[in-house]
């Protein structure tokens, strides 16, 4: 489970989990950004806002967050660039489907 | 009518599988297994083995979807779908599909339907390791045009 | 490169016969089984067993021209038929089908055709028994259409 | 294994299954007719004219003799009625299949 510094949640206390927002890289882009971040996040934002936050803060993964065939699931739920994710919940990075 | 689809780690028992699914079957006059091998050679050279990634609890119903989708479409009494996930080696089973059904045409569609669902549309991330490092690899032009067959 | 198709008066033991189909299978990516089963019940009422009349000799080499025309045809890697003749009770199997390929396609398609031809085509007279009595039985509208699908 | 006995040769000696063609019924023709029977013949026929024949000597078989979806194959293969058949050989009457 490799965490990148810059989105670690500096924040302590009983607060934390719930001012975080859960990132999982599925596939190819777990082994080249790292499984799983944790990005800090105070207050409900944008699907597309939230990509550009997570590809400033994760070396490299501007590139694939920036792709429309990158999907992203808000608590497992695929969702539009309009939706909007906030403190608490999960949200994974998914690559093309390779199939079974 | 049941319709299961699992997600394991282990490799399928496709004869068990259709044992049990055959037992006690007198209603249906057909029975459709598609067993899917690791294959140990693709389009990009020799293939030593396979990972196939998933995204827990989403990757399951990515599987239930579309079993429940193909019992829908067809007239088939059950369906069950097993499919594979983490380090497969060549020539082991990825994925077991049956289908059941009083006739022939309905359980020989939906099998084929689910494969070129699951083949194009299950939430896994495939690698092929082989002699020159591991390549992740996405659906073949054959496989999309297989799916665009069945019109949604 | 195999093709075999047999005629026997026991039930085929469909998984025993897929375990030994898939056994060191590496290069082929796709194998697709059929079953046949005897239903209880056809479109004339309830069905309490079958009888397969065949004609020694005559009605192998029917099973064996089948399964070398769908060898012919697709591209596909083995092929096993196993057909069922004389007394069959509801539930046991009549036909078992097996097809290996290396892409799925052919193996889905191979195992259609000679599904269908074998319900039109095989050299078999077919007795269902009933609480009305035996009923010499034809290939149904359906079937008939089914094998229209494949142009010679 | 029933004979009609119309049909039966009155044939003895060594030249007896020379002299003769073997006769199947096959599916509901050989619960109708009896499965087997041997008929005389001592010179090659076509195929028409053998179905006649069979048809007059195997009582009730002059109906599905004569319907063209009755096929006869001689020695294992399906021949049409222009076929010639002769002493020795192996006629079977064939309902319409009705596959497996």
């Amino acid at each position: 489970m490799s965490r990148s510094a810059c989105v670690d949640s500096p924040g302590i206390g009983p607060d934390k989990t719930r001012m975080t927002i859960r990132i999982l890289f599925l596939g190819e882009f777990g082994v080249r950004f790292g499984r799983e971040h944790t990005l800090d996040c105070a207050e409900p934002l944008s699907v597309a806002e939230l990509r550009g936050r997570i590809g400033a803060q994760v070396e490299g993964a501007g590139a694939v967050l920036a792709r429309p065939d990158t999907r992203l699931a808000v608590d497992q739920t695929i969702v539009p660039d309009s939706a909007r994710v906030g403190p608490g919940q999960e949200v994974a990075v998914l690559p093309i489907f390779s199939g079974g | 009518m049941a319709v299961t689809a699992l997600l394991t780690r282990q490799p399928p028992a496709p004869e068990a599988e259709l044992a049990a699914f055959l037992a006690g079957r007198t209603v249906d006059g057909a029975v459709v297994a598609f067993v899917g091998l690791a294959r140990d050679e693709s389009r990009s050279g020799p293939v030593t083995g396979l990972y196939l990634d998933h995204y827990p609890g989403f990757t399951e119903r990515s599987l239930e979807r579309m079993a429940a989708d193909a019992d829908a479409r067809f007239a088939v009494s059950d369906i069950r779908v097993i499919h594979r996930c983490g380090e497969v080696a060549p020539g082991e089973p990825i994925v077991f599909v049956a289908v059941a059904a009083p006739h022939r045409r309905a359980a020989f569609e939906a099998a084929d339907y689910l494969m070129d669902r699951l083949k194009t549309e299950a939430a896994f991330w495939k690698r092929e390791d082989g002699p020159d490092g591991p390549r992740w690899i996405e659906p073949t032009d054959q496989d999309r045009a297989d799916r665009q067959r069945w019109s949604d």
